[in-house]
């Protein structure tokens, strides 16, 4: 453990203050990098949870689908990460696009235990076949060599498919957010969240308006579950292990509100870093203990939507 | 006649690789020894129990030994569920042959209770000699936090005292940990100059070795030790790289170079389909199918369970993973432990090499207790 | 686009498996002004509803300048040129007041708002306000600009002076009978003050029980004490 | 003090926006007053802020004398401080029966009770025939609200506001959605209350206020700008601005 | 003139009290249901005590969640809590008396129930949901982390329980603990039948579909839901306790994020708000799932998801209320200024 280096300033208090300051940053770092993988893979349940008004536990399933596209287009056919990245959200959306039609299209609008049955159903369904035809075992998605490389960032290094991961956190976020607050799409989407019969009676194609919806979210799950395997790796129970984190974390920030997952997520993936460094015996309880006084303080999340 | 086997093991959820490779095991030994043995017919009855679960197992295990009339009850991946099926077989008058649920202390709930597989205790014992034997003296443990974890610290923690050496800080990560950057702060604050790590197989195992690459611990020079799970070869082509040149335990590596192995290798990469799948608690299964059928033998297909117990007390073979023998004490399966490295086949494939052999370990664990 | 006329032609309607209009049938020419009236329960916004395709129908037709739109969903309909005010205003609770009205815009052009706001400047101090901060009286407004922005041939208005202030009620009924003589727009108002009604309207049909038991001109039924005794009950009139 | 019922400086805004500007207003036993303004005055408002669904920032509310501001919702209604709600908030899966009974033995106490029958009880079930009665529900009585008529579940509101035997009862536009023939059965429920009761109501039915109202208090903009009797409100300048338009004239041709 | 439609209809959803008639019918077929299945699967009881045992858990969120609109992915605490604290009676504290140890089950499930309540309804909704989580997730990591106490991972072995009135042994038939069970059941069902037709019952029905109607009619919304955790918490201590007894093992599933969530799908797939669907949602859930599983061990997990995309797309409202309504988590959507 570092010195606290709170003493005199003799030189060697100093130094343990310089190791002190380095730690604390470097942990911050790993915070902050951490917090911006759970955004990316989140963010895009938030939109289905907080603006489709469905509770989707279907979403990692689609997230671990656009992992094995992905997977499959580096490893097996040897293509680039980008075109891995671009296929693996549209095959991902087009694998989802039935689902839309024939499942989720009944749910919508519908009590939210009702949506968790039918998206569990169809998780379990996603499980059992990815595992009937791609086996039980992990898959990786190769970097390329530019993301494998060690940034030296000053006081660390870190690897930069990590800074690239927080550079798509931001990007996404600021694109969805202008996509839902700014746009006459946006305002139909709430809209038909809201009252869906009148939204159609005012003349929006509501089926439409609720298909692009799902389809940005799917897509979102997919880029998100790709370029976020380097920390969730995908396997075919990817579904079900990472769903209570990803529930967590969108809940907290407010089902819907881009910043409030941002903060959630920050905000979590710094309690658990912290955690488990200072006392990693203790690490799942500060993070549901957090989770808990978090929601105490802000019963409606962070930034939630009122209702 | 036909002698019913009743098996229950994770073979959905996201245990099913280990499951699989139960089957692939009992497959394997089937399909190389035959179906029958002593002119008795041996079925096989799978039951799934995808995660620990004692009121399942036990539910499991008694419609197997009521309804379906098994005479002998095998498999079995969790401690919980081995210590809920334990009490019930005496009642039952049936054996229960355990594949791969690694506490000591099962066995001692139970007569009637046979492990073929290892204990963690027994195949991290030697590393302990190990890591001193390379030249480190400070080393800071990290294992998962739940029972085979604990056990692996504490074994650990022992031998390596015994051998001299200090460890510098234990740390016990939550089975739920996704990014192990703070682990490996932790680790780098500490000053050891090698960790100790005990992870179950599955993606934490890569999130940490990633994790410690892309720290520069491993560039500056700590090293890694850790008991096979961590290295489990269904594992590896997705390890590959990240863990090249780790130093693993235990009791068993696919690529050990035996005839018996060779054949049990083709067998269960048949059987499961890809080969890449392949890991160790096929062995477990296989070896254990093996006490079946000479249980089967001895009794002449009778359900008498204390007679077949007793019958391969003291019974060696040489099982794929080298001479092997039962405890007559203890009932626990006597096993070499191999010291392997990571490292490339000569077809570029990553395996867990064999370097050293300790030979005819007994399961520590229960002499501690 | 000028008035369109609509001819309902047996129209049989309800919830799930409750049929509540039977046997419904009238026309309305292009540009006339049409009230139903009725009690309690009697099916009035049943029927608006219906016309709008929010709800079950078992049968009839819905002509709307003589083309059957009974088979289409209610966006269809609005782009036709239906408009519906219901009964519960139905205002969107987590969008501004400025969103709620661009919602019913056809047209991409936001420059239309303005016309809300000219003619309830009350909502335009309000328009970044979320629909469930809004009054009673401001949540009605809301609702009666955003449809009448949809420009629709024709308007269906459920108890639109409901809850509004008696000088806004005033310049509201006004506003009614200037779209209606701009030839724009033809209207159906449900309304529960029976002299605002017939003030308004030209024809009117009484419901009872989901069906029609009187259609006339308003001015007889204005004169006829006894009708409107029997069917809308008595302090219907002072 | 005879004032059953008082408010001393009642103040809220939301955000930049004051809703209620330090209003002041008393109310004696029987007192039937209206409380009249435009769209937005602020009148729910005031309603949310006496029963204490809303905290105001400054003022007092008194009921019988006791300072009730720093008590919530639950406990002023237990005092007798009862109100309707504008837009109606019923149990759509439940009857109104079992709306007004479960009112009632609320009222007696008797709600929390996890043994005992829920209909069983003969002197609740008359009270609550009898309030079905006069709000002329019995018909519907046994139906989910959810499948009755809007302006049978406004009469459902005044049943259970009823049902409380108030005090001082706040009615927010009790009528809105009630068509005019069936109005009167408001009036007669009203009617029937006992007089040392004291009644707010807010309405938008010039009609029913002036017929009901002994008083009538203007509320614009957040602050009271007229109170008087009936008689002289259509003649105030003010009100008649901002508020009646020409309303009064046409009352007078009518 | 003729009778209008749309009184056909008039009569029809009335609800009439009491239902005296049909609880009794209620409890009797339960009793049938039960001896059916002694007699029909002699083979299996223990799969049918744990049936049982998880019954009760559903059940006990059927109160929270089908009657007072409080959505819990938490509910294993409450059982956790039972299992665990009749597992430390039994092992460390040396009691062996099977009712004691019921007892001791419903008092730590109660107990647990009034903690978890009084933190719950602090949130509403999502949160609410998030809350249940966490503190399920903490109750976990709690039963791991006092390894002493509770076994860790490795489970809590070694329950000995006393014959039941010292004659019938919790043996490997299982015959003991399956009639055990189901007499648990039967008492427990039929008490819950009293509480959720009793004022009290009702007034929670209100609070789901609009506390603050509730309030405005002078009931306090928070003591109603807590009272009804607490109950809710007996109910599932109980079954875990009945899990404990059968089982002689506690592990940590018992108090685990699965089980909850489980139980949430087999309570909404039977039908939310009725305690009926409780029953028959947790039987033919379970009942499924062992049958496909014994079909086919490893890809059987794709067959009760299909189950569960089936039941959503047929029986919206549950299996018991085909036709019906569906309750959903019912917090009203009307205005909270
Ligand atoms: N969702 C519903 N399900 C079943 N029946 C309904 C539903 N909504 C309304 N009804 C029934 O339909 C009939 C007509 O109701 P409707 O709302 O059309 O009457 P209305 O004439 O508009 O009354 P009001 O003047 O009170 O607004 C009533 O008897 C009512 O009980
Ligand atoms: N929570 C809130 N946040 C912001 N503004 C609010 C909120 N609640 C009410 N308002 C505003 O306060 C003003 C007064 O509202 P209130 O509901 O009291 O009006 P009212 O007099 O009852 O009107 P009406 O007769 O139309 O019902 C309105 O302009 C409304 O938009
Ligand atoms: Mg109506
Ligand atoms: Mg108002």
């Amino acid at each position: 453990m570092p010195g606290c280096g709170c003493e005199a300033a003799s030189p060697t208090a100093l130094h343990g203050l310089a190791v002190f300051m380095q730690t604390t940053l470097s942990i911050a770092t790993d915070a902050f990098a951490y917090g911006m993988v759970l955004f990316i893979i989140s963010i895009g349940l938030s939109l289905t949870m907080g603006l489709m008004r469905v509770v989707n536990l279907a979403h990692g399933a689609f997230a671990m689908i656009g992992g094995y596209i992905a997977s499959y287009i580096t490893r097996d056919l040897g293509w680039g990460y980008v075109p891995a990245i671009l296929l693996g959200v549209a095959g991902t959306i087009i694998i989802a696009a039935p689902f839309e039609r024939l499942l989720f299209r009944r749910i919508y609008g519908k009590p939210e235990l009702l949506q968790v049955l039918m998206t569990i159903g169809i998780t379990f369904c996603v499980i059992g076949v990815t595992n009937y035809f791609f086996g039980p075992t992990l898959k990786t998605i190769p970097l390329p060599d530019i993301l494998t490389r060690p940034v030296d960032i000053g006081f660390r290094t870190i690897a930069a498919h990590r800074l690239f991961v927080m550079a798509c956190g931001v990007g996404v976020a600021a694109a969805l957010w202008f996509l839902i607050e700014k746009t006459g799409f946006g305002i139909k989407l709430r809209a038909a969240v809201d009252n869906a019969a009148m939204t159609d009676a005012l003349g929006v194609r509501t089926p439409v308006v609720y298909a692009i919806a799902f389809a940005v979210a799917v897509g979102l799950a997919a880029f998100g579950g790709i370029i976020g395997a380097e920390f969730l790796p995908v396997e075919p129970y990817y579904a079900l292990r990472y769903m209570v984190l990803f529930l967590v974390v969108v809940s907290v920030g407010g089902a819907g509100s881009i910043l409030g997952t941002l903060v959630a997520c920050l905000a979590l993936g710094a309690v658990d870093t912290v955690g488990r460094y200072l006392m990693p015996d203790f690490g799942n309880f500060f993070f549901y203990a957090a989770v808990i006084a978090i929601v105490f303080a802000f019963p409606r999340g962070f930034f939630g939507r009122a209702q | 006649d036909t002698v019913k086997v009743g098996i229950i093991g994770p073979f959905s959820g996201p245990f099913a690789l280990q499951g699989k490779n139960f089957q692939a095991g009992v497959q394997a030994y089937m399909g190389l020894n035959g179906k029958s043995v002593a002119g008795h017919d041996v079925e096989v009855v799978y039951r799934d129990l995808p995660a620990a679960n004692p009121a399942q197992a036990r539910a499991l295990a008694q419609e197997l030994v009521v309804k379906d009339k098994v005479q002998y009850l095998g498999g079995v991946y969790f401690t919980p569920d081995a210590m809920a099926i334990a009490p019930l077989l005496v009642q039952a008058n049936t054996p229960l042959v355990i594949f791969n649920a690694a506490t000591s202390a099962i066995l001692t709930k139970s007569p009637l209770a046979v492990r073929t597989s290892f204990t963690t205790a027994q195949t991290t014992t030697p590393l302990g000699q190990v890591v001193a034997d390379n030249g480190v003296k400070k080393v800071i443990s990290a294992v998962s936090d739940y029972g085979p974890g604990i056990d692996a610290e504490g074994a650990f923690k022992k031998a390596f005292s015994a051998a001299g050496g200090e460890i510098v800080d234990s740390i016990r990560m939550p089975m739920n940990t996704n990014d192990f950057s703070p682990i490996m702060q932790r680790v780098k604050d500490s000053g050891a100059e090698a960790v100790f790590a005990f992870l179950p197989s599955g993606p934490t195992t890569l999130g940490f070795v990633k994790s410690f690459n892309e720290t520069g611990l491993k560039k500056s020079g700590i090293k890694l030790f850790a008991p096979g799970d961590l290295t489990q070869e269904s594992d590896l082509p997705a390890l590959g790289e990240a863990a090249d040149g780790t130093l693993t335990t235990f009791h068993y590596a696919v690529s050990h170079d035996s005839p018996e192995n060779k054949a049990f290798v083709e067998a269960a990469g048949k059987a499961l389909g890809n080969p890449a799948e392949l890991s160790f608690p096929a062995v477990g299964a296989f070896d254990g199918m093996h006490v079946i059928y000479k249980m089967i033998e001895a009794t002449d297909g009778k359900q008498d369970a204390q007679k077949a117990v007793d019958a391969v007390k003291g019974l060696s073979w040489t099982s794929p993973r080298g001479p092997v023998s039962i405890d007559a004490d203890t009932r626990h399966i006597t096993e070499n432990i191999y010291l392997r490295q990571v490292a490339k086949d000569a077809d570029g494939k990553f395996i867990n090499k064999e370097i050293k052999t300790f030979e005819n370990q007994k399961d520590p664990g229960l002499a501690a207790k | 686009m000028p008035a369109a006329s609509l001819e309902v032609r047996g129209l049989k309607a309800g919830y799930g498996p409750t049929v509540v209009l039977e046997d419904i049938s009238f026309a309305v020419p292009a540009g006339s002004r049409l009230a139903v009236l009725g009690r309690n329960g009697m099916g009035k916004t049943t029927l608006l509803s219906s016309l709008m395709g929010m709800n079950r129908r078992y049968g009839g037709a819905i002509l709307l300048d003589g083309g059957d739109v009974a088979a289409l969903r209610s966006s269809e309909r609005c782009r036709r040129g239906l408009g519906l005010v219901p009964q519960t205003r139905d205002i969107f609770r987590s969008l501004t007041v400025e969103e709620n009205l661009l919602v019913g815009i056809k047209d991409r052009s936001r420059g239309v708002i303005a016309e809300a706001y000219d003619m309830f400047p009350r909502l335009k101090e309000r328009r970044r306000n979320l629909g469930w901060q809004l009054s009673g009286g401001e949540q009605q407004m809301l609702s009666v600009a955003r449809t009448i922005l949809g420009r629709p041939t024709v308007l269906l208005l459920d108890e639109p002076l409901e809850g509004l202030a008696p000088v806004i009620c005033e310049e509201l009924m006004a506003a009614f009978t200037r779209l209606a003589a701009s030839g724009e727009t033809t209207i159906l108002l449900v309304e529960q003050r029976l002299e605002s009604a017939l003030d308004f309207a030209q024809s009117v049909v009484i419901l009872e029980r989901g069906r029609i038991v009187w259609h006339g001109a308003a001015h007889t039924l204005r004169a006829d004490h006894g009708l409107v005794e029997r069917y809308i009950g008595v302090g219907g009139l002072h | 003090m005879s004032d059953l019922f008082r408010v001393d400086g009642l103040t809220k805004s939301f955000g930049g926006l004051a809703v209620s500007r330090a209003i002041s207003l008393a109310m004696a036993p029987g007192e039937r007053l209206a409380l009249i303004g435009p769209n937005g005055a602020g009148k729910t408002t005031f309603v949310n802020l006496v029963t204490g669904q809303l905290r105001p920032n400054a003022g007092r509310v008194v009921l019988n004398g006791e300072d009730v501001t720093s008590l919530g919702a639950v406990r002023r209604v237990r005092k007798g401080l009862v109100r309707t709600f504008q837009v109606t908030r019923l149990f759509a899966e439940m009857t109104p029966r079992e709306h007004v009974t479960l009112t009632v033995l609320q009222r007696e106490g008797k709600a929390t009770g996890i043994i005992g029958r829920f209909l069983g009880n003969h002197t609740v079930a008359e009270e609550v025939d009898d309030l079905l009665d006069v709000l002329g529900l019995v018909e519907k009585a046994d139906r989910p609200v959810g499948e009755i008529a809007y302006g049978q579940q406004r009469l459902l509101e005044i049943a259970i506001a009823l049902a409380l035997k108030p005090q001082v009862l706040l009615l927010d536009e009790p009528a809105a959605g009630v068509p005019s023939s069936e109005t009167p059965r408001i009036e007669q429920a009203l009617a029937r209350l006992p007089a040392s009761l004291a009644v707010m109501m807010i309405e938008h039915d010039m009609d029913l206020v002036f017929r009901f109202a002994r008083r009538v208090v203007v509320l614009a903009a957040g602050a009271i700008i007229f109170q008087g009797p009936p008689a002289e409100v259509a003649a105030d300048a003010r009100v008649r601005e901002a508020y009646l338009g020409n309303y009064a004239n046409a009352r007078r041709v009518a | 003139m003729t009778q209008p439609a749309m009184d056909v209809s008039a009569g029809a959803p009335t609800r009439s009290y009491p239902l005296y008639l049909r609880d009794i019918a209620g409890v009797a077929a339960i009793l049938v249901a039960g001896a059916a299945g002694y007699w029909l699967f002699p083979d299996n009881l223990a799969l049918l005590t744990r049936i049982i045992a998880v019954a009760l858990l559903v059940l006990s969120l059927d109160l929270i969640t089908g009657y007072c609109g409080v959505a819990s992915l938490g509910q294993a605490t409450l059982f956790g809590a039972g299992a665990y604290a009749v597992g430390f009676a039994c092992v460390h504290g040396g009691v062996t008396e099977p009712l004691t140890l019921m007892l001791i089950g419903a008092v730590a499930g109660a107990t647990a129930g009034l903690a978890m309540g009084a933190i719950m309804l602090r949130a509403h909704g999502l949160a609410q949901l998030v809350l249940s989580i966490a503190i399920v997730q903490l109750g976990h990591e709690a039963a791991n982390k006092f390894t002493g106490y509770t076994g860790g991972s490795d489970g809590l072995a070694g329950l000995s329980v006393n014959p039941l009135f010292g004659v019938f042994e919790f043996d490997l038939w299982g015959r003991t603990a399956y009639l055990f069970g189901l007499a648990l059941l039967v008492v427990v069902f039929a008490l819950l039948r009293v509480v959720v037709s009793s004022p009290f019952g009702v007034l929670c029905r209100g609070v789901r579909q609009d506390p603050v109607r509730v309030k405005a009619m002078g009931a306090f919304v928070f003591p109603v839901i807590l009272k009804m955790f607490v109950i809710s918490g007996a109910v599932a201590g109980l079954g875990g306790a009945l899990a404990a007894i059968s089982t002689q093992v506690v592990g940590l599933d018992s108090i685990s994020f699965e089980l909850s969530a489980n139980a949430l799908v087999m309570l909404v797939l039977g039908g939310l708000g009725t305690l009926y669907g409780a029953l028959v949602g947790t039987v033919i859930f379970m009942a499924f799932e062992h049958v496909v599983s014994a079909i086919n061990p490893f890809h059987w997990l794709t067959m009760v998801g299909a189950l569960l995309v089936a039941v959503v797309l047929v029986a919206p409202g549950g299996l018991v209320n085909l036709a019906g309504k569906v309750g959903g988590i019912g917090r009203s959507k009307g205005s909270k200024p």
